[in-house]
């Protein structure tokens, strides 16, 4: 991995070691759930334990938009294929069509921790332990490893997978995706769900666990990777302390980075973006797209959502364009669903899609109306929607929307959930005939798939299309990306035309940062919900942040 | 009077019991149960099988009264309250982290709330219905009628932006650096104590009022006491059960109920170890931390009823 | 003296039984009670007047509010208060005063109800236990403590789960909540009123316990019981902004003032301060209203306030 | 109703309306701060007996803190007896059903001794005298009803104005008569009267104690009358009971106790009385009683009087001397007679 | 017997109810001389407790006032003083023992206590010393095993004790003056006499002034030197007790020693009372309150109120004052009628 050296004027400074850096992540709704990662709770687990327990894959972050590159890194489930750099992993080959070939790199070593385990290098059958403890799992999703035979260590640096078949995905199943981590035995056995024992080759090793409030990591003295700044090589990481603050209220989260108690805070909505700007002048930021987008799921097994037409008009009926002019102050996007604009070469602008779909997101109650009535509903109807009462902002939107549709003749009756049973009316198939979700799309061979294949829990609308369902799988088979991504764009284009749901445009949100906050352009995750490698780069200008009065 | 007090402890074993029988099954009979919560935490899509597999390792899959069954067993014979079913971690470790933050809050507001709640009560009895008592009333009233999450907000948002100034985010234990700590608890616990204060309050000097036209407050006037020494030796004392009751019946909105001062403040405490757990359907901890919930208030009435006695003595003949 | 002299001249024909004094003129009670309320107790003449501005708000509500409920008008958004909007605009356009003005049908509504619940549960608790003491005590308290320690989150939960929030859900919730707690402090003032000689008296005459406890105990123990039921008020509206604050509140379009305070309020605090000033101030006010009025009432039915002044 | 008068030649033959065997009351001494012990007992009445007839007085005099108001309010079944049968009509007190225990409290009444703590503060007069007549039904006719209580007012010499008013804004001596008009509302069969007049002038003692005579004549009342005033006592009672430090220590008919009053603790007394006459007052030597009063928590072995008994002999400090009876119906406990 | 320790004058208290305004005292004057016992008779509700009351300033407020009058103590007219000075007399210079002995102690403090607190306040006594005080006075009050009894709560006294508690209470600082409204209604005659005596003697030695308010005529007739009648609200005939007791001059007070029921008199004939109905203080006819129920009554009582006078022509007032409404009584015996 080389720096950019284009950007030799945004790092001309040397960096610092030392300092320590406060973050409040994205998701901080939730403490840490399990430290074990064979417990299977994806998301927030590899927030935490991404700082310690690394990867096969990673990215390469010197591909940053904020370094010169393309790439803004704001994406929690999915990386680029040309930004995926190795880890743990130095290289690999395909040997056959079903046999990959992993060489390990070399060198690398476990910090020692007391009672647990010494210090030792990192080998090929660490992942294989890792694997098989998270194949084995009870609590391991069905399914999840099936495309894989076994997976073997050659020698003490070389793995070797042996496929069942092809996945596009494989990557990510065991590479860079949110069920990857690899754990020592040592910890493990010393018990891997006590945080005491967690231990990796991670550029940060866990000191304390203050729950519900923070989660505090040293660095780890042996991590391996380097950056190079200004052509020259430093060891990493480059702090000595990192917080993970779990500050739920976004009002204290705001007044912690205001007053420079954290010096990074990584969601932030736009209204309040354009206050902080304000008040706090010197703060750096950096805009991304949400990846919750929300959609109003209309089952279409239920009347009248069973004619394509009604869920049609229903989308024409809300201004959308209105809302984010005027509720999200333009600061949204109008297509961002099923495929996120970010996932590069599988997103179709919505000026290129048929007009069928473009339609849909054009205000047009008059046609909305004929529309209902061509489906006999001249006077409309009423359905009930749930929502979580957990999303604030859409419990402010709804009743907007229910407005729009109240214009058309029909009633949505908001039915606000609290959020476990909103969460399992859907997973266990019994939400309602509208079901607002804003389930986030990880990566763009997935996001059809869970959202819209039969009987997976994230299927609100209930869609139920067998060729659909087959496309998808040939997607996922396909090794070729280009025709993957020209498979996925077609089937984008013919779900979002038939509407199962009110698809609703997404808010940009902000990162901001103070400007002592080195080497770094408000990157978010590299691979699957970690920031380990982001933050191991990131130095502190003390001095800086002296003068600034902190 | 040892008796009584053994009966009470005595009857607290079948209280608990019953509740916890309660607690238990409602916690599980909520829509949206654990599993569900935890396929969704999957982004490559659960089936039926994995559900199944999840449940039995859960221990899910069998028979509510076999669970509890169990679950009884462990608390009675290894006094343990299980684990979370997502961290893993026994529910009595995660409760005894998060107890003395919600204690100190609590105790805190606690003192907070009647050191304001008594002198101002008292104080607007005696000057009833003159400015001091207006005053003194609508101070206290405004207090109760601004809701907390709002003060909390206006305190951390208002001074970042003007003084540069905003409330500890990292959380100090007592233990580890008690100045700390007590700077970082005080402005919740005031926020919360001044909120409790105006029932108190009003409490206090409805009760003042009926004392203070006894003859015997009277008596004491033919003695030249002083009135502040009347109130505070004759007066207050035989006004104090209604009081001393509502202490006891705020006592679960100081446990369990400053869920929204702790988010605002960041601080670990029970309410938000609540909030999480029934948020994430973890039942185990919330059927411990409702236990351990439960037995305070139930102790701290228990106590309260003993004050009765101790404030009343015509009550101590039973 | 001069009074004195009035007085006298007022009797007639002295010699027979001074009973023959002309009766006093009888106004209605009611009538009675607001004058002397206006007379003697200003701030409490002004919680009720207050309250009775929200009353009527409340019921009224379609009469008064100038814009519709839920009138959304995105162009004016956040707009700051003006003659159009006099209390101002929220994030989607909609008219705070006509927000405020529904909001006191359902606030208030809410604050009523569930203190009429829980005071009416209060007092059936804490007197019956309280009275009756022995077993029938130690069963009922044991039932209220058990209850007590429930967290009140997980009922409104488990209700609003079970139940779907709706206000209904939100009134009886809450109004159990408040009302079994409340028992505690009902019961504490009648154990010591139960002791004294009045009740004593009354039972040698023989009087059924539940004479005894609507015509002696429940008197004796009014005061406490207006604190509550007043008290009870506010904290409900605010528990019912608390629960808007989790999420579990009354679900939208419905505006309540702890709602509307929760929400945006606290999203616009800094863009539109207003947003959080007008619920803000109505929720303030009504709970100030309510309780001074109440402390006001707790005054005049003491009868040894009668004819003071 | 109660029953028709008995003239004075049936009384003897009459059956007891009330008997009291062997009545103990005993309160518990606590001690300590949370955890009570009971360090004592304090024996209030400690082995009382007694009959009343149907339609007479008896009067219960005795040293201040002996147990006549214990004894009254065990009478009432107010409180908790630790021993020993109270018999009304024949039947045991404790005994009673439901509805016997509603006729029991509707033919027994008591005037308290604390006229003011026995007034609930929250009631108008009216609604005090009058609840006895709701409870029992008697208020159907709202006329009579008023005019019952407006002439209960008048008679223990309050104005039927006052009717309005409330506890606190009466003297104690009007607060005593809202207890007695209380108490004289149903026309009991048997009323205690816990000092009914103590706070009374001369006058409306006079007449309050002339109303309880005529209704005695007139509806066979009983009263079981707790009084100091020893000429009150004379003008009221048929029969008196003397009781000492819990105990009855004499009883007799009212003539023969004032006559030939046998019990020294009863000459005591008597010689004690004060006469309204300066000059009688001013010459008059009395004989007041000497030694340490003792305590009902530590009573005195033998008789209890013997520590002030101007009289006690060696036996006195040992054995406690039983009830025996001297001529009709005087009864004695004392060691001088036997 | 020279000066007189409390003068009051024409002391007017009202109170100010619903039903109108109640004058329970009505131009009362009277004197009370060091080392004398004053005795307060009358009817019951006419005053005397509302009287003895207003002299503390205890009258509780709203509903009554003391409209008009002067108390002068030792010169000093207490109506005057500032809350404070009045609080340092209380207690202390002057204590007062209520009629309502039940009510008027703390239930919830214990008797000991309840003594023992005068001391600590105005001797600043510890309060070990001051429990030996109280300790010392229960004993003098007659109620046996005092050591153990200062721990009792008022509700374990019973009635005659709890007002020799009120009794120990108000000795405690040894006051100047004592008011002692029925002191002994609840006592048996034998501790009545005992308690009696030992006021008495206080009065003969430490020169202690009493006002003493009663029904018991027989105690008047023993222990007062002085006597007030009440009826009213207005003093309606005071005089020495041997001159009220040998020749009392007003209806009412005749009408009262005739009520006196007599322990050695046979008692075959009722009671003899009053005739006709006590009057209300919220309407007092214009003239005399007793006319009503007086069989002398004549015109002139019906028109105007009777002013004091004196009594015997044989013995003409001493300090030489026309008597009348607000003018110092100082004639031994004086009455308020026209016709006797
Ligand atoms: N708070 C009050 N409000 C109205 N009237 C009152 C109040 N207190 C006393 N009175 C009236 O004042 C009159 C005098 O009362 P006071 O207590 O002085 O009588 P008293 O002479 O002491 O009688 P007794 O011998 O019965 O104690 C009574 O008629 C009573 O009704
Ligand atoms: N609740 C109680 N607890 C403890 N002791 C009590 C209680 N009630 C009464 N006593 C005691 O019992 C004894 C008798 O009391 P009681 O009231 O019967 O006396 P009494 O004869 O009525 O006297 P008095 O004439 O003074 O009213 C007293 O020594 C009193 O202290
Ligand atoms: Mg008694
Ligand atoms: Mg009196």
């Amino acid at each position: 991995a080389a720096a950019g050296t284009a950007q030799a004027q945004a790092h001309a400074e040397t960096p610092k070691y030392g300092g320590s850096l406060d973050v409040a992540t994205t998701s901080t709704g939730v403490a840490t759930l399990s430290w074990d990662l064979a417990d299977w709770q994806a998301t927030l687990q590899t927030r935490d334990t991404g700082q310690f327990y690394e990867q096969l894959f990673s990215v390469d972050l010197s591909k940053a938009k904020s370094r010169g590159g393309k790439y803004p890194f704001t994406i929690s489930g999915w990386q680029p294929t040309d930004a995926v750099r190795g880890e743990l992993a130095e290289s690999w080959n395909w040997v056959t069509p079903l046999v990959l070939e992993v060489k390990l790199r070399q060198g690398v070593k476990f910090p020692a921790k007391q009672g647990v385990m010494a210090e030792r290098e990192f080998v090929a059958d660490d992942v294989v332990y890792s694997f098989n403890r998270l194949n084995n799992s009870p609590k391991k999703t069905q399914g999840y490893y099936d495309h894989l035979d076994k997976v073997e260590a050659k020698d003490r640096h070389t793995l070797v997978f042996t496929f069942k078949q092809f996945l596009a995905d494989w990557d990510y199943r065991f590479g860079n995706g949110f069920f990857s981590g690899i754990m020592p035995r040592e910890v493990t056995e010393a018990g891997g769900g006590n945080w005491k024992n967690a231990n990796g080759t991670g550029p940060f090793m866990l000191t304390n666990v203050a729950q519900g409030n923070s989660l505090t990591f040293t660095r780890n003295p042996i991590y391996w990777d380097q950056e190079v700044i200004g052509g020259k090589p430093y060891k990493l990481p480059f702090v000595d302390k990192l917080t993970h603050r779990v500050i739920k209220d976004e009002a204290t989260q705001q007044a912690a980075l205001r007053t420079g108690k954290l010096d990074i805070l990584s969601s932030i909505s736009w209204e309040a973006a354009r206050e902080l700007k304000k008040s706090t002048p010197q703060l750096q930021w950096n805009r991304w797209l949400s990846m919750a987008a929300a959609r109003v799921a209309l089952r279409v097994d239920t009347k009248p959502f069973t004619d394509v037409r009604v869920r049609r008009a229903l989308n024409m009926a809300v201004n959308k364009q209105e809302i984010i002019d005027k509720f999200y102050g333009g600061e949204g996007e109008m297509f961002v669903f099923p495929m996120n604009p970010a996932y590069v070469g599988y997103h179709t602008p919505l000026k290129d899609m048929p007009a069928s779909v473009q339609e849909l997101f054009k205000y047009d109650p008059a046609k909305a109306r004929k529309l209902l009535a061509e489906a006999g509903y001249p006077k409309g109807f009423a359905f009930k929607m749930q929502i979580c009462t957990c999303t604030t902002e859409q419990m402010e939107l709804m009743p907007l929307v229910a407005a729009y549709l109240e214009m058309v003749g029909v009633r949505m009756e908001i039915v606000p959930m609290e959020y476990g049973a909103h969460l399992s009316a859907m997973t266990s198939h019994v939400n309602g005939a509208g079901y607002l979700t804003t389930v986030s799309d990880v990566n763009p061979t997935t996001s059809l798939r869970i959202n819209f294949g039969k009987g997976q829990v994230y299927n609100a609308p209930m869609w139920n299309d067998a060729r659909f369902d087959a496309r998808v799988a040939d997607a996922l088979a396909e090794r070729d990306e280009p025709r993957r991504q020209q498979i996925l764009r077609e089937l984008t284009a013919q779900i979002v035309e038939q509407a199962p749901a009110i698809w609703m445009p997404a808010p940009y949100r902000y990162t901001a940062w103070w400007p002592w906050v080195k080497n770094y352009g408000g990157e978010l995750f590299v691979g699957a919900g970690r920031s380990a490698p982001i933050h191991a780069r990131v130095w502190i200008d003390q001095d800086l942040k002296k003068t600034l009065g902190f | 009077m040892q008796a009584y007090i053994l009966r009470r402890l005595l009857a607290l074993l079948p209280t608990l019991f019953i509740a916890s029988v309660i607690v238990f099954a409602i916690v599980r009979m909520v829509p949206g149960d654990v599993v569900d919560l935890m396929l969704s935490q999957n982004d490559a899509g659960a089936n039926q099988r994995t559900r199944d597999q999840l449940l039995q390792t859960l221990g899910l899959d069998k028979p509510m009264w076999q669970q509890y069954g169990i679950w009884i067993g462990q608390l009675a014979f290894h006094g343990d309250l299980s684990h979370s079913l997502w961290q893993g971690d026994s529910v009595i470790s995660m409760i005894a982290t998060r107890l003395p933050v919600t204690f100190e809050l609590g105790l805190l507001a606690m003192l907070i709330a009647l050191s304001v709640a008594i002198p101002v009560g008292v104080y607007s009895a005696v000057k009833q219905d003159a400015a001091g008592d207006y005053i003194a009333r609508s101070f206290s009233l405004l207090m109760l009628a601004m809701p907390s999450f709002w003060i909390g907000t206006m305190v951390t948002v208002f001074p970042s932006i003007w003084w540069g100034w905003s409330p500890e985010i990292h959380y100090m234990p007592l233990r580890e650096d008690p100045v700390q700590n007590l700077r970082q608890m005080i402005i919740p616990a005031a926020i919360l104590g001044l909120s409790l204060s105006a029932i108190t309050m009003r409490m206090t000097r409805t009760m003042m009022l009926e004392v203070l036209r006894q003859d015997y407050i009277r008596t004491a006037r033919a003695k030249g006491m002083k009135e502040s020494l009347i109130l505070t030796r004759h007066a207050i004392r035989n006004g104090l059960i209604p009081v001393v009751t509502l202490i006891g019946a705020q006592t679960p909105i100081l446990i369990g109920g400053a869920v929204i001062l702790e988010q605002i403040f960041v601080l670990p405490g029970m309410g938000m170890l609540l909030l999480d757990a029934v948020n994430q359907r973890d039942y185990p901890v919330v059927t411990g931390v409702f236990l351990v919930v439960g037995l305070a208030v139930m102790l701290i009435n228990l106590l309260v009823d003993l004050s009765y006695g101790l404030i009343d003595p015509k009550v101590r003949q039973r | 003296m001069a009074a004195n002299m009035q007085i006298h001249q007022a009797v007639q024909a002295p010699g027979l039984a001074p009973a023959a004094r002309p009766a006093p003129v009888r106004h209605g009670k009611f009538q009675w009670f607001v004058r002397k309320l206006f007379r003697e107790k200003r701030l409490g003449a002004a919680g009720f007047m207050i309250t009775a501005v929200f009353l009527c708000c409340g019921l009224f509500a379609d009469a008064l509010a100038p814009y519709g409920m839920n009138e959304v008008d995105m162009g004016a958004r956040l707009q700051a208060p003006s003659w159009a909007h006099p209390f101002g605009t929220d994030n989607l356009g909609r008219d705070l005063l006509s927000r405020c003005i529904y909001g006191a049908q359902i606030s208030v509504v809410i604050g009523l109800m569930v203190a009429a619940i829980s005071t009416c549960l209060s007092a059936l608790i804490g007197i019956v236990s309280g009275y009756f003491g022995g077993k029938v005590d130690m069963l009922v308290q044991r039932f209220v403590d058990a209850w007590m320690s429930f967290p009140g989150l997980i009922v409104l939960i488990v209700v609003a789960s079970v139940f779907g929030s709706g206000i209904t859900q939100i009134i009886i919730t809450l109004g159990l909540l408040i009302g079994i707690g409340g028992s505690r402090i009902v019961r504490g003032a009648v154990v010591s009123v139960r002791e004294d000689m009045y009740i004593h008296a009354a039972k040698s005459i023989g009087a059924s316990p539940l004479r005894i406890l609507w015509r002696h105990v429940l008197p004796n123990v009014l005061a406490p019981l207006i604190v509550l039921f007043t008290s009870s008020v506010g904290t409900a509206i605010l528990a019912e902004s608390g629960l808007s604050f989790l999420g579990l509140g009354v679900p939208p379009p419905h505006p309540t003032w702890g709602g509307m305070l929760s929400g945006n309020g606290r999203t616009y605090m800094l863009q539109g301060p207003w947003l959080a000033l007008a619920p803000g101030l109505c929720l303030t006010l009504a709970v100030y209203a309510i309780n001074v009025f109440g402390d006001a009432l707790r005054d005049m039915l003491d009868p040894r306030m009668r004819g003071a002044r | 109703m109660s029953k028709p008068a008995s003239t004075p030649e049936e009384r003897d033959t009459m059956e007891d309306i009330l008997k009291v065997e062997d009545l103990q009351v005993h309160f518990p001494v606590m001690k300590g701060v949370l955890f009570k012990k009971q360090v004592a007992t304090v024996k209030a009445v400690d082995g009382v007996s007694f009959s009343v007839q149907r339609g007479e007085t008896l009067s219960v005099v005795g040293e201040s803190g002996c147990g006549k108001s214990t004894t009254g309010l065990a009478l009432m079944h107010m409180l908790h007896s630790t021993s020993g049968r109270i018999l009304f009509e024949g039947q045991d007190v404790t005994s009673f059903s439901c509805a016997q225990a509603k006729q029991f409290r509707r033919r027994v009444q008591m005037v308290y001794q604390d006229p003011y703590g026995s007034l609930n503060p929250r009631m108008k007069v009216k609604d005090i005298i009058g609840e006895p007549l709701q409870v029992h039904g008697l208020d159907k006719d709202r006329q009579a009803y008023e005019q019952r209580i407006a002439d209960l007012l008048r008679m223990v010499g309050l104005l039927p104005d006052m009717a309005e008013r409330y506890a606190h804004e009466f003297s104690g001596g009007q607060r005593q008569r809202i207890g007695i008009a209380r108490a004289l509302a149903l026309e009991p069969s048997l009323l205690v009267c816990d000092e009914p007049v103590s706070a009374l002038d001369v006058s409306i003692q006079a007449q309050v104690i002339n109303i309880f005579k005529n209704l005695q004549k007139r509806l066979g009342l009983t009263y079981v009358f707790i009084a100091h005033d020893l000429a009150v006592v004379r003008h009221i009672s048929d029969r008196i009971a003397v009781m000492y430090l819990g105990r009855v220590v004499e009883i007799a008919a009212r003539d023969d106790l004032y006559q030939t009053p046998k019990h020294p603790y009863t000459q005591a007394l008597l010689s004690a009385v004060l006469v309204a006459d300066v000059d009688a007052e001013a010459s008059k030597e009395r004989v007041v009683l000497k030694g340490e009063i003792p305590s009902p928590l530590r009573i005195p072995s033998g008789c209890r009087f013997h520590t002030r008994c101007p009289v006690a002999m060696e036996r006195c400090k040992t054995q406690d001397p039983g009830m025996s009876e001297h001529g009709r119906g005087h009864a004695v406990a004392c060691h001088l007679y036997t | 017997m020279a000066t007189p320790v409390l003068q009051v004058r024409n002391l007017t208290t009202r109170f100010k109810t619903e039903r109108g305004v109640v004058t329970p005292v009505d131009g009362v004057s009277f004197d009370v001389n060091a080392g004398e016992t004053l005795a307060i008779v009358g009817e019951s509700g006419s005053g005397k407790s509302v009287t003895s009351m207003s002299i503390l300033r205890l009258i509780p407020s709203p509903p009554g006032r003391i409209e008009a009058g002067e108390i002068l103590f030792d010169g000093r007219d207490l109506l005057r003083l500032s809350e404070e000075q009045m609080r340092a007399i209380r207690g202390d210079r002057i204590a007062m023992i209520f009629q309502d002995a039940m009510s008027s102690l703390n239930p919830s403090i214990t008797i000991g206590k309840q003594i023992a607190e005068p001391t600590t306040l105005h001797r600043n006594a510890s309060w070990a010393e001051a429990y030996r005080n109280a300790r010392e006075l229960l004993d003098k009050v007659q109620i046996p095993d005092a050591e153990s009894r200062l721990g009792a709560y008022p509700h374990q006294f019973s009635g005659g004790m709890r007002q020799r508690a009120m009794i120990a209470m108000a000795l405690a600082c040894g006051p100047r003056l004592i008011i002692a409204d029925e002191p002994t209604t609840a006592l048996d005659v034998t501790v009545q006499a005992q308690i009696l005596d030992l006021l008495r003697q206080l009065t003969r030695q430490a020169q202690m002034s009493m006002i003493l308010i009663t029904h018991d005529l027989g105690v008047v007739a023993r222990y007062a030197d002085r006597v007030a009648v009440m009826y009213g609200g207005r003093i309606v005939e005071q005089g020495t007790a041997r001159e009220i007791f040998n020749r009392p001059a007003h209806p009412y007070t005749r009408g009262l020693l005739a009520s006196i029921p007599r322990i050695d008199s046979d008692t075959g004939q009722p009671l003899q009372a009053i005739e006709g109905m006590p009057p209300d203080l919220s309407a007092l006819p214009p003239g005399c309150a007793f006319g009503p129920r007086c069989r002398l009554a004549s015109a002139a009582c019906v028109a105007a109120r009777p002013p004091l006078t004196a009594v015997s022509a044989a013995r003409p007032p001493e300090g030489a004052h026309t008597a009348g409404e607000g003018a110092p009584v100082s004639a031994s015996h004086v009455k308020a009628c026209f016709n006797t």
